[in-house]
């Protein structure tokens, strides 16, 4: 049924955004847009408040229209595509907000995730997000709209992983974490990037992102202004100023 | 005590079609954010289909069960991907007008099709009937019961444990969110719909075995469905069947109530739909989401 | 504002019916009736009126089988269309509700299909009934059983809630109280009503001689199979509406047989009528059979017998005008294939008596009373299965 | 929180409602006015009914629409305002007057007593629970023999050269019904009960008592149907069950609301002549399968202009937007 | 800087032995402390450890299953939760609600309308006193726009707008400052503590530890519903068990990394006085 399952969890190819424009209705918030995330790669992307971060990670998943300008994974035109044919692609989005199937269960959430595999290994996977993540088999049989907000975190994750994904879109993954939970959590991308999966990072937690990621890209009002290493991001000026407030 | 008796399974036979019917059009409203004013012409089309498969090619109703699903399942299916799915996530009213003008547009075509007349589906079997302890049974409602049965639990594992079941639970709580999981929104909604006028084909061929088949025959079922699918709990499978069975004892035991007010005096089955409406409100006092609803999050 | 003179010379009827709605398949007979005498007219030349010869029109609207809608064709047919006069719609409350406008505009009405007596009792001037009152309609099936041996004691009514249906349902108690019958049921169900087990099973352990039904076709259906459902066995089973309609045989099949049914009229009528339509019950009913196919019901013949009552009356009145043709109606007193055609002070037509049909063998034939019947009352009814 | 998720989707929009749109609807009353001066009867009744429509439309819209509890139990207060006509006229009193004031005080009772338990449900439960209320009115109705039973009582009413009275009295209770629905939105009234639309926790803790203003809108919306019925009553001069509280009463505001637009002050009237227009040439034209050219009309509007007709005014870039706007609720 | 607002002094809050049952879950177990008038409390607590909880048992939208909440010695679960702002306490909710409809400055305005003054207050001044509001949190710009449009930091804005607008004495603050950056945290911070310089009781809750030792007077940290550790914030995030529970081991490294920068740059500045800076 689909390319992703049963495919092998290494990326196929780079993401390649290419000139892109987007927005809603006459509004435009993305403007020419050019990045890549090559093959088992974590790339951060900052910026303030409404820059459009999110909008560009909705471009990507398919939940934001794009004007112009292509979107390319590995062989594969994502450009224009429906969101569920870009989970086939093997690119998985975990939205902001997490947007849980809150009168689910916490497994039923979970198995959502794997709704395109057909393999033999979804309930295997399944043990391995309880044990990666111990909360969620306390709540395990819990209604996911039930669940404290950082809990609700790890469900949307693990919920994304389920399809073993090649590449993963977060987005403010530590929005209302406790600090304990987001160090958790960073180790956790580490363990899922070292599997060969690419992450594509958006996080207000600046620093945090610059940590875990190898290179980031700066956006502004709609427009990448600067990018590079993260450790070179860390010490530039600009950046410590925007976005660190030192 | 054995008029008691009577009622009582009196009550639970009616009450079984009228959870039937309730099933449909409770998953469309309660999953797909849908009141779908065409249920009745659907339980119309599959009533017709029934009787013509009847009178043509004597084929028995049970028989025609299967059929009457397959073929309105298709019809559902359609409509909701050729039409509805247009305005599919537009507010509730806009769709409620659209099957609004969908069941004017069936109903209309069935009624050059098939005339005014009042059609029947008398069976060799039909009426045939046993008693144990003074109670009589119809065979073929008896029947009918069972099938209502059989027909909630096989749809009440369907949605909990197959995959696509659980899909149609996710998307109805979040389509963006499905969508990121992989799923096709537009086919989930034309199973979903499918599935509401399979359900209402499957009441409607249940319907002709004791009630008059005519274009207009829907609307006194579409509003019992209403009510049926609130008292038991929105979008719920085991709702609508206790919510049916509610619905039908009280009916049944309305029948034999008798009030004096003054002079006036008035009969309780003259009030039946009164009754079963008060009950309504009682149960949603005490239990506002239904009686097997859970409140959603 | 009265209406305008009849378009060139032509005399236009109009009347609100039921093509949709509930009582779509009634609404058609009735049509049916219309038609069939506006054909004949406009073959046969068309009305003669003091020395001027017209064809005749009817302009139909459907009223959707309600209440109100009807009333605002009326008016609609009156004041848009302006119609001559006007031919009622079928069901009493539609009759009803078409008599308000018929008096407000002062335009005749004659219906024949609106029995309720209330339609009656309002002091309208404007409105005449060709047909029997409702509370008649089931009085000739109690009368037939009471004259078989042994008579029948015991009744039991169901009835629908309609204004139609209850004052059929009172019409036979109260004439089985007043001669000696004992109604040992009597009970209403709602015009919405899907089920009737519950009614049935009352009734049956009351377990009287004869069952009635005052309800319409639909619901005549029900209860039918209902009855057979639970095994209730009575002497006879009368309905208001139903079996006369072929629906109810076709639908029914063998469990049709045996069953009464009280009609305003039968094809084995034996009036004579006067010139100027079919004058035999038996040329009309042919004359139903080539036209549309199907026995002639009595929603035909008494749809037919309004616009009689019309035709004689404006014939009479040798005019066009509302108020002539009125006072004319009501001084009307022929016999048609329908039957008598009077009306008492109030308009409806106490002068006709009903017949009493019964289901034989698939066949509709006229059993009560004795001198117009074609067949003899299978009396008592077999059990079930046997019929 | 389903309430708030349904309202936000039925997409209602500011407030205060725009003042063109207040405008037009106005502009429409005064046009209005003129009908009977035609001496067209039948039309008068069309138009009195479009106004009786309206009427209810907009008391619908300020419990459904404002306050986000979508009610289809309009009818029943529009019955119990017409039976106390009814029941004022079998007791020897005609007056318009007194009538009005009747049902206002009687469904304001009923509407806040019926309120206390049926306003505490939310969403769907809330609309089916009204849709009880209506059918078990008119069923209750058609048993007691007091308002006639199911074969209803005459009503007493004017003769033919005065009708026109109540086409005027409708006029008025429309008129009434459009600028209570204005000065309301702009009180702090209309800020409480779209508080308690978009978010009945939020308003709360806000200090807005919601109970209170739920029961303050539905029994304010209930007098405004009630006022409908009460001239509707001796208008159409019989009243019985079927009449009082029929579909057509409960569906067509609704429909018409719709069809012309939620939540905006003219939508209603624009919705309401539009149906009347169209079904009076599809009555005339075919007659026998005017309800199947109806259907498919409602059909195809839906799908043109899912927005209601009065989107079509504010419409800015033309048949690019239009387009736009079709795939705008594709699923 | 900490103590900066503090003005009255006596207890504005008690909450004593306060338990909350969910079905089977006890989100709040015997949960005690008192909170100063003038003063800003810190809650804070790993994931699900009760305080959104805690935050509407506060403001009376829930009753709780055990103990009370008294305020000025009153009962708040004795009050209906649309009368608990005429006592003047106001709250925001960690997961915004705007009136989505309404405009910016409607939003604000209904809170001026019914909030403190229960409805009695008129349309005009409502608007007037959101009007100041909205300039004060920094939303005057978008006061004409629907709530809806605005981006999530500028509805966490409205939010504290519309709190304010109920003219509180006591106000709680449920992750307002998430999702922003570093720097937007910083101006919400000066926000915040002039609001309670003038006098406004605040209970912060936050994950921004940053924040929360900047603006806190005393600290409260739960864990599971309970309370594990209570007050000055130096001392609370000395806590081994507050460490284990909730900061953990990288926020610790983090800090003591932050100090030797720190020192470094204090060792510099003594080493090289500042002049025109660099
Ligand atoms: N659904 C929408 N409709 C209209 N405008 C939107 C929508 N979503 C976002 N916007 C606008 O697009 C711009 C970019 O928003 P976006 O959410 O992509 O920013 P962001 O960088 O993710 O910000 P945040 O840090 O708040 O998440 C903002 O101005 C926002 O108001
Ligand atoms: N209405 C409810 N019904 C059932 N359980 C609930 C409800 N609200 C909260 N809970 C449970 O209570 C616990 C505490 O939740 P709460 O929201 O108070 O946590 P929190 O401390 O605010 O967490 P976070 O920092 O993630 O916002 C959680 O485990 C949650 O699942
Ligand atoms: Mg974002
Ligand atoms: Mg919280």
């Amino acid at each position: 049924m689909t390319a992703a399952a049963n495919a092998s969890r290494t990326a196929v190819g780079p993401l390649v955004i290419d000139g892109l424009c987007a927005g809603y209705g006459d509004t435009q918030v993305l403007w020419d847009v050019s990045l890549h995330v090559e093959p088992g790669e974590v790339v951060a992307l900052i910026g303030s408040n409404g820059a459009g971060k999110s909008s560009l990670l909705g471009a990507v998943s398919g939940v934001v229209k794009t004007w112009s300008g292509t979107v390319r994974y590995g062989e594969r035109s994502l450009t224009g595509l429906e969101p569920d044919r870009i989970v086939v692609a093997g690119v998985l989005q975990v939205p902001q907000g997490r947007r849980l199937f809150g009168s689910l269960s916490v497994e039923d959430n979970l198995r959502m995730g794997a709704y395109l595999r057909n393999d033999r290994e979804v309930d295997a996977d399944l043990e391995r997000m309880l044990t990666l993540l111990p909360r969620l088999r306390e709540r395990y049989d819990y209604l996911a709209g039930r669940l404290s907000g950082g809990e609700q975190q790890q469900v949307a994750i693990a919920r994304a992983l389920m399809a073993r994904p090649q590449l993963l879109l977060i987005d403010e993954m530590s929005l209302g974490l406790a600090p304990v939970l987001v160090d958790q959590l960073v180790e956790l991308l580490a363990r899922i990037n070292a599997t060969g999966v690419s992450i594509l990072i958006v996080e207000q937690d600046v620093q945090t992102a610059l940590e875990v990621s190898s290179r980031a890209y700066v956006l502004e009002t709609g427009r990448i202004t600067l990018s590079g290493p993260s450790a070179q991001l860390l010490d530039d000026p600009q950046v410590k100023k925007a976005y660190l407030g030192v | 005590m054995h008029l008691f008796a009577q009622d009582l399974v009196n009550g639970i036979l009616a009450g079984g079609i009228l959870a039937v019917v309730a099933l449909g059009f409770s998953l469309v409203w309660g999953i797909m954010n849908i009141i779908n004013l065409a249920h009745g012409a659907f339980l119309m089309l599959g009533a017709y289909l029934t009787y013509q498969l009847f009178a043509s090619f004597h084929v028995d109703p049970f028989l025609s069960l299967p059929i009457s699903f397959v073929v309105l399942f298709a019809l559902g299916y359609l409509i909701q991907t050729y039409l509805i799915n247009w305005v599919a996530r537009a507010p509730i009213l806009t769709t409620f007008l659209l099957t609004f003008g969908l069941s004017l547009l069936m109903v209309n075509i069935a009624l050059i099709v098939w005339t005014g007349d009042q059609r029947g589906v008398t069976t060799a079997y039909s009426g045939a009937n046993f008693t144990i302890a003074d109670v009589t049974v119809p065979w073929t409602k008896l029947f009918t019961l069972l099938a209502a049965l059989a027909i909630t639990g096989i749809m009440q594992l369907w949605l909990t444990r197959s995959k696509t079941g659980r899909a149609i639970r996710a998307t109805s709580m979040d389509i963006g969110a499905a969508q990121l999981s992989g799923v096709r929104v537009a086919h989930i909604y034309a199973i979903v719909y499918g599935l509401g006028a399979g359900l209402a084909g499957v009441a409607g061929t249940l319907i002709s075995l004791s009630y008059a088949v005519n274009p207009g025959m829907g609307d006194p079922f579409l509003i019992k469905a209403f009510v049926v699918c609130v008292l038991g709990g929105l979008g719920s499978v085991e709702g609508a069947l206790i919510g049916g069975l509610v619905y039908g004892i009280v009916e049944a035991f309305a029948t034999q109530l008798d009030f004096t007010i003054g002079t006036q005096h008035i009969s309780g089955s003259g009030l039946q739909d009164a009754i079963a409406l008060v009950v309504l409100l009682i149960v949603l006092i005490v239990r506002p989401t239904g009686i097997m609803g859970k409140a959603t999050a | 504002s009265g209406p305008a003179a009849a378009a060139g010379d032509t005399i236009v009827f109009g009347s609100p019916v039921s093509l949709t709605g509930n009582l779509t398949k009634e609404g058609h007979l009735t049509q049916e009736g219309y038609e069939l005498w506006k054909n004949y007219i406009n073959a046969h030349g068309g009305i003669k009126v003091g020395g001027k010869t017209y064809k005749v029109d009817i302009k139909y609207y459907d009223d959707e089988s309600k209440n109100d809608t009807a009333a605002q064709l009326a008016e609609r047919l009156i004041d848009q269309d302006h119609v001559n006069f006007l031919l009622g719609p079928y069901g009493s409350g539609t009759s009803f509700t078409v008599a308000q406008i018929a008096e407000r505009k002062k335009i005749p009405m004659v219906e024949g299909n609106g029995a309720a007596e209330k339609i009656f009792n309002q002091g309208f001037r404007y409105t005449f009934g060709v047909l029997s009152p409702a509370k008649r309609y089931l009085e000739g099936i109690l009368q037939m059983a009471k004259a078989q041996k042994p008579p029948a004691q015991t009744v039991g009514i169901t009835a629908a809630s309609d204004a139609f249906s209850q004052e059929v349902a009172q019409g036979a108690a109260a004439w089985a109280n007043a001669n000696g019958m004992k109604v040992v049921y009597n009970n209403k169900y709602p015009d919405t009503a899907t089920d009737v087990s519950s009614i049935i099973s009352a009734l049956k352990a009351t377990n009287p001689d004869v069952i009635l039904n005052a309800g319409h076709l639909q619901d005549a259906l029900l209860v039918q199979k209902g009855l057979k459902e639970q095994n209730v066995m009575a002497r006879a089973y009368g309905y208001s509406v139903g079996p006369d309609t072929p629906d109810f045989a076709s639908s029914l099949g063998k469990d049709a047989n045996d069953v009464f049914g009280g009609a305003q009229w039968s094809d084995a009528v034996k009036y004579k009528g006067v010139p100027g339509f079919y004058q035999s019950a038996q040329e009309y009913a042919k004359a139903i059979d080539a036209a549309y196919h199907h026995r002639a019901d009595y929603h035909n013949a008494e749809s037919s017998a309004a616009c009689l009552a019309f035709q004689y009356a404006i014939q009479r009145a040798g005019s066009l005008d509302p108020e002539k043709v009125r006072d004319a109606l009501a001084k009307l007193d022929v016999t048609t294939f329908y039957g008598i055609i009077k009306f008492d002070s109030r308009g409806i037509n106490l002068f006709k008596p009903m017949v009493v049909n019964q289901i034989q063998n698939g066949r509709l034939t006229t059993v009560w009373p004795a001198l117009t019947a074609d067949g003899k009352p299978k009396y008592p009814a077999p059990p079930w299965g046997q019929r | 929180m389903m309430t708030t998720a349904v309202l936000r989707r039925i997409g209602l929009g500011g407030i205060t409602g725009s003042p063109i749109a207040i405008a037009v609807a106005l502009a429409l009353m005064v046009v209005l006015l003129a009908v009977p001066l035609g001496h067209n009867g039948y039309l008068e009744i069309v138009f009195r009914n479009i106004l009786m429509y309206a009427a209810m439309a907009y008391g619908w819209n300020l419990i459904g629409g404002y306050t986000g509890y979508v009610s289809f139990g309009q009818v029943a207060f529009f019955g119990a305002g017409a039976y106390c006509s009814a029941v004022l006229s079998a007791h020897g009193i005609d007056n318009l007057f007194a009538d009005v004031a009747l049902a206002c005080v009687v469904n304001a009772l009923f509407a806040v007593v019926v309120g206390l338990p049926v306003l505490r449900l939310k969403g769907h439960y809330f609309a089916i629970a009204t849709l009880g209320i209506g059918l078990a009115l008119s069923d209750i109705v058609a048993n007691l023999d007091a308002l006639g039973a199911s074969s209803g009582l005459a009503v007493h009413h004017v003769d033919e050269a005065h009708f026109y009275v109540y086409y005027y009295a409708m006029w008025l209770v429309a008129l009434a019904t459009i600028l209570g629905t204005y000065f309301i939105a702009r009180s702090k009234l209309g800020f409480a009960f779209v508080a308690i639309r978009e978010n009945e926790e939020a308003a709360a803790v806000l200090g807005i008592d919601a109970t209170r203003y739920k029961i303050t809108a539905w029994a304010i919306s209930a007098m405004m149907a009630g006022a409908a019925g009460a001239v509707f009553a001796p208008a159409n001069g019989f009243l019985d069950p079927s009449i009082a509280f029929s579909i057509d009463s409960n569906v067509f505001p609704i429909v018409m609301a719709i069809l012309g637009g939620v939540g905006t002050v003219a939508g209603p009237f624009i919705g309401a002549l539009i149906l009347a227009g169209a079904n009076e040439l599809l009555q005339r034209y075919f007659i026998k399968i005017h309800t199947l050219f109806f259907g498919a009309m409602i059909v195809i509007v839906v799908l043109i202009l899912p927005r209601g007709l009065v989107w079509l005014f504010g419409l800015k870039g033309g048949a690019r937007t239009w387009l736009k706007s079709l795939t705008a609720f594709k699923a | 800087m900490t103590a900066a607002g503090q003005t009255a002094a006596g207890v504005a809050l008690r909450i004593t032995d306060v338990g909350m049952r969910f079905g089977g879950l006890w989100a709040l177990s015997d949960v005690s402390f008192d909170v100063e008038h003038g003063s800003v409390l810190g809650l804070i607590g790993p994931n699900g450890s009760g305080k959104t909880t805690l935050m509407n048992v506060v403001s009376g939208v829930y009753k709780p299953t055990t103990g009370s909440v008294t305020y000025d010695g009153r009962r708040i679960a004795d009050v209906p939760t649309h009368a608990v702002c005429h006592l003047g306490i106001a709250r925001t909710f960690q997961v915004v609600k705007p009136f989505a409809s309404l405009t910016v400055r409607e939003n604000v305005a209904v809170g001026a309308m019914y909030g403190r003054y229960g409805g009695k207050r008129s349309t005009r001044a409502s608007f007037e006193r959101a009007q100041e509001l909205l300039e004060f949190v920094g939303l005057a710009r978008v006061a004409e726009r629907a709530a809806s449009d605005l981006t999530i930091p500028d509805r966490k804005r409205l939010e504290v707008a519309k709190a304010l607008a109920l003219d509180p004495d006591v106000l709680l603050l449920d992750e307002v400052m998430a999702g922003l950056n570093a720097t937007e945290v910083e101006e919400a911070l000066e926000l915040l503590r002039d609001v309670n310089r003038r006098g406004v009781t605040l209970i912060v809750v936050e994950h921004l530890m940053k924040a929360i030792v900047s603006i806190s007077t005393t600290i409260v940290v739960l864990a599971e519903g309970r309370k594990i550790a209570q007050g000055a914030p130096a001392d609370v995030l000395a806590s081994p068990q507050v460490i284990e529970a909730y900061l953990g081991s990288r926020w610790v490294k983090r800090q003591e990394q932050l100090r030797i920068i720190a020192a470094e740059r204090e060792e510099a500045a003594r080493m090289h006085p500042p002049e025109a800076g660099a």
